[in-house]
């Protein structure tokens, strides 16, 4: 049996960011909640519209309960799954279904952390593993550097390779001013800061922030009445390959090229299709494995990709166009803040950063230590 | 019921007695790190082999810590039988450790809990 | 408009010696726990008002407690306003707090450093 | 939508089973589901490189589905580690199913483990701050469902007597079970004289704290027929969530399982009367009473007087928590995949003494945080497709 064809079947009608940066005094639920209530009206819907719920809350296993308690809605559909930054676009995956199917007609999706102002301590969703704690690695970061380091090894990719990953990123942040990070970054500055974990600068980590984001879904029929035009959702995927980074068969290659060949086959497109492209940027080396696995260019060239200023603002292809987890925003987890500003794109609200004439866009999220994949694929009406 | 491997213990217990026992699947013959109940993949029997000791530095990265506290390494390990672990890498400067170089075994014992570092090979 | 923190307000409100809680101008509703919208309605002009700390037992335990601590009462409160509060009753045997007596709100030192709203009997008062 | 959108019939349950009830010591809570996937795959000649879509809860590993994937040695194309509590067994077999029905999987496996009562490390519990009961210190989540109990007996006239009821007959099932942990026998006095935790809750009103480990393994249908000789068909599904803290419950005797239950007649075509066997979530006795309330077994507020007279018990006129429950076989934490697989072994015709006369209708609920979140599940025979 071949899989359902679900192409632009669904569609984005409603994005909201809130608090990102610093938002004193808030609780994560408070930021998640806003910026839920901000995509709902977006969409030009009501709260009690929402029917089915996806949310993943830093500091609360059951965050669909509560945010279904706060709203005060009864959805059908309340999911709650937990694979690190990807959740999100898996949520949209699902969502897709689960509309598609007729189960439910409106999906939120929704995330908030006050990680940055919050007094409670950083929250650690991951059992510790027996087998790596002894070393004490300081993951995430050691894990991530322990792939730069093979990458380094086995294609020749440089330290000024990594560090102009963070330059783009940073000069796409000055064009965006809900940005957290702004001025001036060089590959010598990102060189000159501290080393965390051998190859990863500080500058190659991602930012500590509060924030939070939230989309809505709802089938293509219903979107046409939405309050804007609907973003479709032309191709979604995912795949788990692993938990922890020793038990990753290849350092180099990671399962975003198996959720992107799926994403894409459903899309019907190929990344030369794409006009930008949004990545979860939590280390330097996460943006050259992905653009690498979604095929954008070759295994083992992400390196020299990156550094011809190729994803900068007027590079020829544009990624991360918000900043990035780099210089954004970074609230624990990123993931939808991907899909957000990969909406904002096709809707032309992206202000001084709009990519001219953006048609497709291709939303990319990452969980755990490289371990979970997923791949979304929007497009403007007229690409359905 | 009982008769099921109990991964953690054994595995514990195997390091307290100053063996580093991995499993090995009956029928596959297919050596496999973490211990687990059951075979990754096909779900059949496993059986503890010790293990050469012999392994590859197969990535490595340094963890800078605020000054004093020194630096240490993390690594991971592909054993010579072929499942890869995280370690580390004793016996020599952290920044001396390369990618590709050859390591053995030794158990240590840190906070009363047995477990499985590296040293760089003797040279041949 | 955005609502100020609402978690953080309202134990201000409470180190002040206040008991506020949220309602809508737009709605007439009454709303807690504090929120940044309302619930169902989705109303965000969320304003700070005191209410009347009269509300009636809707649901109670005992939670039996070792000798000689005393057992504790767990009541859920119904303010007069409409929304329901997980409280004690005080000032009253735990056992003898029933389902549908009038209570009143009462400010007290809670766990931490949080101050913390108590009931007790109407008639106590 | 007038119509049920559930694709009825089309997923089938191949494979089910469980492990180390009771007391597992030395094992892992993902040795446990391991052993439990491993011999639910098997019934159906599968091993889990089949498995392409994995539903996976673990207790304190809130990534528990990536890290299961590693232990199995799997990449599945769904990972789902979703957290409703208890019901989040439920909402697996309802998701599965429309992406076994959609094709975007082939396989998938549902399993929990759980050794929390042999384990060193403390139970498990969400970080999530409930800052607005907290200050009152419920003994959650035993004082919640408490003050749902003190609401049902004022609202109701429901007894302490006929809470007891549902705590006799999960035993009575429980000694036919040899599954089963606590097997000796109750008796109505014993009940009565057992201590009040959080009244009118006594420590016999509760579930028992056990390790357990459960797996079952769903695909399509006309797969399922080539697989096994006798699957179980899922034949309805559905989920709701109400609220999180027991404060905001709008009614505290009238639970979501109304409308999951509902929601999952209808897309099975089926009403409470044709329900041969019954497993609800009976974290705490009240639960059976409100369940078989909302799931429209008796009227709203008849639960306890339906209860009486070993009603559920064995040869009483419903035949509910067959394998003894929450309350009396095992209750590792979250007890929901145990409903679904005791659901099955009874259309199976597995359950030796304690088997119903040939069922062809089951139904499973699962319960989740304190009665927030409910989903249900209606099997069947292959006839009843």
């Amino acid at each position: 049996m071949s899989a359902k064809d679900l192409r632009g079947r669904t569609a984005f009608v409603g994005a909201a960011t809130f608090g990102c940066g610093e938002a004193p005094g808030y609780t994560a639920i408070e930021l998640a909640a806003e910026a839920g209530r901000r995509a709902v009206d977006d969409a030009g819907l009501k709260l009690s519209d929402i029917d089915g719920l996806f949310i993943c809350l830093p500091n609360d296993f059951l965050s669909g309960l509560t945010i279904a308690e706060y709203f005060g809605i009864h959805p059908k559909m309340t999911n709650n799954s937990r694979t690190g930054g990807s959740a999100f676009l898996t949520h949209a995956e699902w969502a897709m279904l689960a509309l598609d199917a007729g189960l439910i007609d409106y999906a939120l999706i929704c995330y908030g952390s006050n990680q940055r102002t919050g007094a409670g301590k950083l929250v650690s969703a991951q059992a510790p593993s027996p087998f790596e704690f002894p070393y004490r690695p300081n993951n995430p970061v050691a894990s991530y550097a322990l792939a730069a380091s093979r990458h380094m090894h086995q294609y020749g990719t440089t330290s000024e390779q990594l560090a102009s990953v963070a330059v783009a990123a940073r000069q796409w942040a000055n064009l965006n001013p809900e940005a957290f990070k702004q001025g001036s970054l060089s590959v010598e500055d990102v060189l000159a800061t501290r080393l965390v974990a051998d190859p990863l600068h500080v500058a190659d980590c991602c930012l500590v922030t509060d924030g939070a984001a939230a989309v809505v879904l709802t089938r293509a029929d219903r979107a046409k009445d939405a309050r804007k035009t609907p973003v479709s959702l032309l191709g979604a995927a995912s795949a788990t390959w692993h938990t922890e980074i020793a038990q990753l068969a290849d350092l180099t290659i990671t399962a975003a090229r198996e959720s992107g060949e799926r994403a894409f086959a459903q899309a019907g497109l190929t990344p030369k299709d794409i006009d930008v492209v949004e990545l979860y940027d939590a280390f330097t080396i996460n943006t050259i494995l992905f653009l690498e696995d979604l095929g954008f260019c070759p295994k083992g060239e992400g390196g020299r990709f990156v550094s011809s200023g190729a994803i900068g603002p007027g590079g020829s292809l544009p990624v991360n166009t918000n900043g990035g987890g780099l210089s954004f925003c970074h609230p624990g987890m990123y993931g939808l803040f991907t899909l957000v500003e990969a909406i904002r794109q096709l809707r032309g609200e992206a202000g001084e950063r709009q990519i001219a004439g953006a048609k497709l866009a291709l939303a990319h999220g990452n969980g755990g230590t490289l371990s979970s994949q997923a791949t979304c694929i929007l497009g403007v009406p007229e690409t359905v | 019921m009982m008769a099921e491997v109990q991964p953690d213990i054994e595995y514990q217990a195997h390091l307290a007695e100053g063996h580093f026992m991995i499993q090995r699947g009956i029928a596959s013959g297919v050596h496999h790190f973490y211990p687990r109940a059951i075979e990754p993949g096909t779900g059949r029997a496993l059986e503890w082999v010790e293990a050469s000791g012999k392994g590859k530095v197969h990535s490595v990265t340094v963890i800078s810590r605020k000054p004093p506290l020194e630096p240490y390494n993390v690594v991971l390990v592909d054993l010579a039988e072929g499942p890869r672990m995280m370690s580390r890498v004793d016996g020599i400067d952290p920044a001396a450790i390369r990618i590709g170089m050859a390591v053995t075994a030794r158990i240590v014992e840190e906070d009363e809990r047995q477990f499985v570092v590296f040293v760089p090979a003797e040279e041949a | 408009m955005t609502q100020a923190p609402p978690t953080a307000t309202y134990f201000q409100h409470l180190a002040e010696g206040r008991f506020m809680i949220q309602r809508s101008p737009s709605t007439g509703e009454w709303v807690f726990y504090p929120r940044m919208v309302a619930p169902v309605s989705g109303a965000n002009d969320l304003e700070w008002v005191e209410p009347s700390g009269l509300g009636t037992v809707y649901a109670v335990t005992v939670k039996r407690a070792k000798p000689p601590a005393p057992n504790v009462s767990i009541a859920i409160v119904e303010l007069d306003e409409g929304p329901r509060m997980m409280s004690h009753v005080q000032g009253i045997e735990a056992d003898q707090v029933r389902i549908g007596m009038r209570v009143r709100a009462r400010i007290v030192d809670g766990l931490d450093d949080n101050k913390i709203v108590v009931f007790e009997p109407e008639a106590a008062a | 939508m007038t119509s049920s959108p559930f694709p009825r019939g089309k997923v089938s349950i191949v494979g089910a089973t469980t492990f180390g009830q009771g007391r597992a010591p030395g094992f892992q809570s993902s040795d446990l589901a391991a052993i439990a996937a491993r011999d639910a795959l098997a019934q159906a000649g599968l091993t889990p490189a089949d498995v392409d879509g994995l539903f996976f809860c673990h207790p304190t590993d809130t990534f528990g589905g990536l890290s299961f994937a590693q232990y199995l040695g799997i990449h599945p194309t769904i990972t789902d580690n979703s957290r409703v509590g208890g019901s989040a067994f439920q909402a697996y077999v309802e998701q599965a199913t429309f992406l076994l029905d959609a094709g975007l999987i082939d396989v998938a496996l549902i399993a929990f483990g759980n050794n929390q009562a042999t384990a060193t490390g403390k139970l498990a519990t969400t970080i999530y701050p409930m800052t607005y009961e907290a200050p009152y210190k419920p003994i959650n989540p035993v004082s919640s469902y408490a003050l749902a109990a003190a609401r049902h007996m004022h609202q109701y006239g429901t007894t302490q007597e006929q809470l007891g009821e549902v705590a006799l007959a999960a035993r009575s099932w429980a000694q036919m079970n040899p599954e089963a942990f606590k097997r000796d026998p109750l008796d109505m006095e014993t009940y009565m004289a057992s201590r009040t935790v959080s009244s009118p809750l006594k420590v016999l009103d509760c579930c028992l704290v056990t390790d357990g480990a459960a797996a079952i393994v769903l695909t399509r249908t006309d797969r399922a027929r080539d697989l096994i000789a006798r699957p179980v068909a899922v034949l309805g599904a559905a989920s709701a969530t109400t609220h999180r803290e027991i404060s905001w419950m709008e009614d505290l005797t009238v639970t979501a399982a109304k409308d999951s239950g509902a929601r999952a007649y209808a897309a099975a075509g089926v009403t409470a009367s044709d329900i041969d066997v019954v497993q609800v979530y009976d974290a705490f006795t009240i639960n059976t009473i409100l369940f078989l309330e909302d799931l429209g077994f008796c009227p709203k507020g008849e639960g306890g007087r339906f209860v009486e007279g070993g009603a559920i018990a064995p040869g009483g006129r419903l035949p509910v928590n067959t394998n003894g429950g929450g309350l009396s076989c095992c209750h590792p934490g979250m007890y929901g995949l145990f409903t679904l697989v005791e659901a099955i072994r009874q259309l199976r015709g597995e359950c030796g003494t304690r088997q119903v006369t040939d069922p062809h209708l089951a139904i499973a609920h699962g319960n989740g945080g304190v009665l927030s979140s409910q989903a249900t599940v209606i099997l069947g025979s292959p006839e009843t497709i």
